[in-house]
């Protein structure tokens, strides 16, 4: 029983590095959308310890997998959100770079 | 709705008796061509073929040297077309207006090299969509500064067909915001339907 | 309708912030037939701005009008449009005869006729397959080409060309049309006939060429005027204008046809009005079989041929609209000056126009509709 | 249960395979410079996630990884990338500032991962569970109508206020021209 | 033994054997194609290599090995090389489910439908890429028609295929045609008992199919009289015929989920005679009919314009697969009420 596909550390350290992936690209990244994707990457390492946990950990197997379902759909609705103000601000601003829109003014 | 032959050629010879200063000699009996010239009018419009026997001004084809009346009505059975007009380089917007309140469609812009009289000859032919009569109407300009406005604000059409005759003479139609080489290739500095022109 | 300056201006239309790109259609692309080169500024897939860009198959005819003789300058005006030589060399033999005063025999004019208006129906044919290209149905050209080779080898029994024909000479034809082509013709209007059926119930009934085609590229009445557009544009958008009617040359004025007019003035217009002309070319074709008299297929010329000094014209209804030659001579065997007004080079002046603010695929079906012919508009 | 040992090689070779699916389309989507790129990463990332999750025993939600990520999420992106052609400035960052900022974001970044990683594998897990079901469809189904119908349909209203939402968003940048 | 130890390599057999059949099939589909079209437009087609042309795919495919893959000057060489395989990469995977008989699948998932879907998603996102990574701006207005496309034509598809897992309760596509044994009138197209409108439902989804593999009359992405090649205009060689192999293999999967939803799959049509070999000849046999079908359809009608293509989904697609939706929904709860 010690495939290396059953063991829980595995997946949950993967799901760190998601995380630490996606923190980087979200500091790192000067575009909206790369702050998009970056966002996603958190999202899948949520999605991935989920996962894990409930693979492994949890009583009941079904929780987990509808939480991923659930976060997959916000996902979803985040992207489409997200994009559309993006390229609003791309019509207004010309530019979706993160730091030629520090201002606010109406 | 369309203008009778009649009426036009006495628009565009009020045209040619307004014009002022010409240059060139021909236009010293500007009204008096019209009504001689315009003889045989009966049957312009039935026959188109050629052969049939009119005894019509012969004196248009003469050479080009003689002075002729600015407005003619011709036979289109020998010639093609109705009426012939000739203005001053300056009034061709004006003769264009003319046509295009008449309701011409612009046929086609071309020129002439005469270098025998070191003039061009630009021919602006026009046809009417709705009525059988069709029009040329001619300016001459000086062979050394080849020059009249363009008729673009009255006939759009005109773009391509003064580019086009702007290439081959060189002849430059004041306005026209876009006379670069059109056929010819895109560094083209010379003009190959000009007579002198040696290739 | 009066087209602003700043059409021709160089920058776009659109102020503020540029959105804009420039796609280069052409020289070499499927939808532009031959070596047509469009300019297009686009927003997206939205035209701004399309300035055709002609003249890569400039063969300068008009030069060399002026230094052969006109017999010899015949054959270069059946490769001017080549799909429809047999009108072109009609309307210069037509205006050589007009200015020389030459009598050319009935027999003659009827097989004139009869010859342009096969050409038609072949040129309308190799039309309706290319837009048919356009439109991404590949399908039909090549059953307008099975019809039209049957046209090719009547006109090839009769002159020895297929396609850049030199048939018509000053004063007549080439030679006699024998029994076997005026059979042939006659064979060929009878089994012409149910195949325009079908082609209307393969292609013009279906409704994906409709929605193409309908209220898109509208060339109303007024813009073919100010362009000088004319042919199926102009009756596309209902002006019953024909050169064949409006100046009458050689028979026509014997013979009975319709002008179909459309009053659309869509893509789809212009569409019907050749495919009508077809049929009217076919009835034309039928009268003058039965009209033709026997008699001499050449009048008297004169051996060296030389014009009166003056300008001739001569207008002819082409495949694509009216082709003028004006002809202006100084009494030599050469003509002085030759200008040859072909209708392609005005349809498609106006393209700039009528395509602003079009998309990509409208504006390509449109100029499907228009039946550009590029040698026609280069020359 | 070794019958056929080749078998277990090629599942660990396959689960290798979609570790390192994961790990590599995570550094692309979080490092590349070009954007496009970076969606592509991001959609190599999603497919290793979808076989990680097939063998979390729920080929289910891998399959909906694969619709949802690649299928509608990357695609709205490159979309997006389409639209508003953002490639990363041309002029860079001072090398200073960007050996700077880079170094304290790695920083930071490993410093997080490195602390949930050794959460994660020191941690006093419970011994992991037998498989108990296959995590079917229908399980999944059955308890998203019967105890999370709340969750549920608080989702699809979300789904619908997100698409209403980006409508009016995008539409008001078109009729302001 | 876990079920993941001894699958693999069944799953590897079969994608051996899937990928041969994949090739094979878009190789000759190739030729089928410009055959048939020599069929509808009065002509041989192909017919100098080999008999009647047979080695035709063969000679095709040497010439296309032979050129060189031009990668322009400019472009994103990677993703420039990696989309071909990415657009050849989903067929392959979605056959793997189908089952061409009884017992003759890769690898028979209990949620095979959604497998072919998930996976025919890549699709779109590798074409995507392809034209933008081209560079080329007939490419890339290719690229945009194509999600457009395919977001627009997805959804009344998903639509349809949720009426059918109304109807057949399971994702399993084996499950789904043991349901329609017997006679032809238990497929599911003329099951009109169940839903009066599955004809239409079956229109819908082969329409949808179309618009999604990219087939004339819907084939915006090539559009070859407007966008020259669309995406793969800089495509040259091998990575061009991978484009083109694959256009086909998705139509093969196309064709095939359609057999398998609406008609009976390895099903005979008269309810004897589907066991064993006779499975795999009915299912091929359908679904060739099918294909057929498609080649018909391109060389019939000229292609839509872009925007009446998006209309035809939004304003007529979508509300008439959610009507049939609804009324699945609707007949099938029905009969509660009267108990």
């Amino acid at each position: 029983m010690n495939h290396l596909h059953q063991q829980p550390a595995i997946y949950l350290v993967l799901a760190a590095f998601l995380l630490g992936a996606g923190l980087y690209g979200l500091i790192r990244r000067r575009t909206l959308i790369g702050m998009l994707i970056a966002g996603e990457l958190i999202f899948s390492a949520a999605s991935l310890n989920f996962m894990a946990v409930n693979r492994f950990f949890a009583p009941d197997p079904t929780v987990g997998q509808i939480f991923v379902l659930f976060i997959m759909g916000l996902a979803a609705a985040e992207v489409a959100i997200a994009l559309s103000i993006i390229i609003a601000v791309y019509r207004n601003y010309r530019s979706i770079h993160s730091t030629e829109m520090s201002e606010l003014k109406g | 709705m369309s203008p009778t032959l009649e009426q036009l050629a006495e628009q565009y010879t009020q045209l040619a008796a307004a014009r002022v200063a010409p240059a060139p000699a021909p236009a010293g009996a500007p009204v008096a061509g019209l009504a001689e010239a315009g003889g045989p009018v009966a049957g312009r419009a039935e026959a188109g073929r050629p052969g049939s026997p009119t005894p019509a001004a012969p004196a248009t084809a003469a050479a080009p040297a003689a002075p002729k009346p600015p407005v003619q009505i011709v036979d289109p059975a020998l010639k093609g077309y109705h009426l012939d007009v000739t203005v001053g380089p300056e009034q061709v917007v004006a003769a264009a207006e003319i046509a295009d309140r008449a309701g011409f469609g612009l046929d086609t812009i071309t020129g002439v090299d005469w270098i025998a009289q070191n003039e061009m000859e630009v021919v602006y032919d026009y046809f009417h969509p709705t009525g059988p009569v069709r029009l040329v109407v001619r300016a001459r300009v000086p062979r050394a500064t080849p020059e009249l406005p363009t008729i673009l604000q009255v006939f759009p059409g005109a773009n391509w067909h003064e580019r086009e005759t702007h290439d081959f003479f060189g002849i430059k139609f004041t306005g026209h915001p876009n006379l670069k080489p059109f056929l010819l290739p895109e560094d083209a500095d010379f003009h190959p339907l000009r007579k002198d022109y040696k290739p | 309708m009066i087209a602003s300056k700043d059409n021709f201006s160089a920058a776009p239309a659109s102020q503020g912030p540029q959105e804009t790109f420039t796609l280069n259609l052409g020289p070499q692309h499927p939808a532009a037939h031959g070596v047509l080169r469009v300019l297009m500024t686009m927003d997206g897939e939205w035209i701004q701005r399309a300035e055709p860009v002609i003249g890569y198959i400039h063969r300068m005819h008009e030069k060399m009008g002026e230094n052969r003789t006109l017999a010899k300058f015949l054959p270069n005006t059946s490769r001017i449009d080549y799909l429809s030589a047999m009108h072109y060399t009609h309307a210069v033999v037509g205006a050589v005869e007009r200015a020389a005063k030459i009598e050319v025999p009935l027999r003659a004019e009827y097989i004139r006729v009869i010859t342009s208006e096969l050409n038609r129906i072949s040129s309308h044919m190799v039309w309706w397959g290319a837009l048919l290209l356009d439109l991404g149905g590949f399908t039909p050209i090549l059953y307008a080409f099975d019809d039209r080779e049957k046209i090719l080898d009547l006109l090839e029994g009769l002159c020895g060309a297929r396609l850049t024909y030199c048939y018509y000479r000053f004063g007549g034809l080439y030679n006699d049309a024998d029994d076997a082509f005026l059979k042939g013709t006659r064979d060929f209007v009878q089994h012409m006939k149910p195949r325009l059926q079908m082609y209307r119930d393969l292609v013009t009934d279906n409704i994906i060429l409709r929605k193409r085609l309908t209220d898109i590229g509208p060339i109303p009445a007024e813009m073919c005027r100010r362009y000088g557009a004319t042919g199926p544009v102009i009756r596309g958008a209902g002006v019953a204008y024909d050169v064949r009617r409006a100046e009458p040359y050689s028979v026509y004025p014997k013979l009975d046809f319709k002008i179909p007019t459309y009053p659309e003035a869509d893509s789809m217009a212009r569409y019907l009005v050749r495919m009508d002309e077809m049929e009217q070319s076919l009835y034309i074709i039928e009268q003058a079989l039965d009209q033709i008299p026997a008699g001499p297929f050449i009048g008297k010329v004169p051996r060296v041929l030389k014009l009166p000094p003056g300008d001739t014209c001569y207008a002819v209804e082409a495949a694509r609209g009216r082709f003028l030659v004006r002809l202006v001579s100084d009494g030599k065997d050469t003509a002085y000056r030759v200008k040859l007004r072909t209708p392609s080079f005005s349809n498609l002046s106006l393209y700039e126009e009528a395509s602003k603010g079009m998309i990509l695929p409208d504006a390509l079906a449109m100029m499907g509709s228009l039946d550009l012919v590029i040698p026609d508009i280069d020359r | 249960m070794n019958a056929f040992p080749f078998a277990d090689y090629l599942v660990t070779a396959i689960f290798a395979l979609a570790v390192g699916l994961t790990l590599v389309g995570a550094l692309v989507a979080a490092l590349s410079t070009r954007i496009i790129r970076g969606v592509s990463g991001l959609m190599i990332c999603c497919v290793g996630l979808a076989g990680l999750f097939y063998f979390l025993n729920s080929p289910f939600l891998a399959l909906m990884e694969i619709l949802i990520y690649v299928g509608a999420v990357c695609v709205t992106i490159v979309f997006g990338v389409m639209l508003s052609e953002p490639d990363e400035p041309a002029e860079p960052e001072k090398p200073g500032r960007a050996l700077l900022w880079g170094g304290t974001a790695a920083a930071i970044c490993l410093a997080v991962f490195l602390g949930i990683a050794h959460l994660a594998v020191n941690a006093p897990w419970a011994t992991p569970a037998k498989l108990t079901t296959d995590g079917s469809v229908r399980a999944i189904g059955v308890s998203l109508l019967t105890t999370y119908s709340l969750p549920f349909e608080l989702i699809s209203v979300v789904l619908l206020v997100a698409i209403l939402g980006a409508l009016v968003i995008a539409r008001s940048g078109r009729t302001k021209e | 033994m876990s079920f993941l130890a001894l699958e693999p390599i069944r799953v590897l057999l079969y994608l051996v054997g899937i990928c041969a059949f994949v090739g094979g099939n878009a190789a000759y589909l190739v030729l089928a194609e410009r055959k048939g079209a020599g069929r509808i437009q009065r002509r041989p087609g192909p017919n100098e290599a080999g008999w009647a042309g047979i080695l035709q795919p063969l000679a095709d495919g040497i010439k296309l090995l032979a050129k060189q893959v031009m990668v322009p000057p400019g472009t994103d060489a990677l993703l420039f090389r990696a989309a071909p395989l990415m657009v050849m990469a989903p067929p392959l995977m979605c056959l793997a489910t189908i089952p061409f008989g009884d017992t003759v699948v890769a690898r028979n998932l209990n949620i095979g439908l959604l497998f072919v879907f998930s996976f025919g998603s890549i699709n779109v996102m590798a074409l995507m890429l392809g034209g933008w990574a081209s560079r080329n701006k007939y490419s890339i207005i290719s690229a945009a028609r194509v999600v457009s496309q395919n977001v627009a034509y997805e959804i009344p598809m998903l639509l349809v295929v949720i009426t059918l897992l109304m109807i057949t309760g399971t994702m399993d596509l084996n499950e789904i045609i043991k349901q329609q044994a017997g006679w032809f009138w238990n497929w599911n197209v003329l099951k009109i008992w169940v839903n009066p409108l599955m004809p239409v439902t079956f229109v819908i989804f082969f329409t949808c199919m179309l618009a999604e593999t990219n087939r004339a009359p819907f084939d915006m992405a090539e559009a070859e009289s407007e966008l020259v090649a669309g995406a793969f205009t800089e495509y040259g060689g091998m990575g061009f015929g991978v484009f083109f192999m694959a256009e086909y293999a998705n139509i093969v999967v196309g064709c095939c989920l359609a057999t398998i939803l609406f008609f009976g799959g390895w099903q005979s049509p008269f309810g004897a005679l589907s066991d064993g070999l006779w499975g795999p000849i009915w299912f091929l046999g359908k679904t060739y009919a099918l294909i057929f079908t498609v080649i018909w359809i391109r060389w019939t009608f000229p292609r839509t314009q872009f925007y009446s293509l998006l209309n035809l989904s939004w304003k007529i697609l979508i509300p008439l697969s959610l009507f049939t939706l609804l009324l699945t929904g609707a007949m099938m709860k029905l009969p509660l009420l009267f108990k």
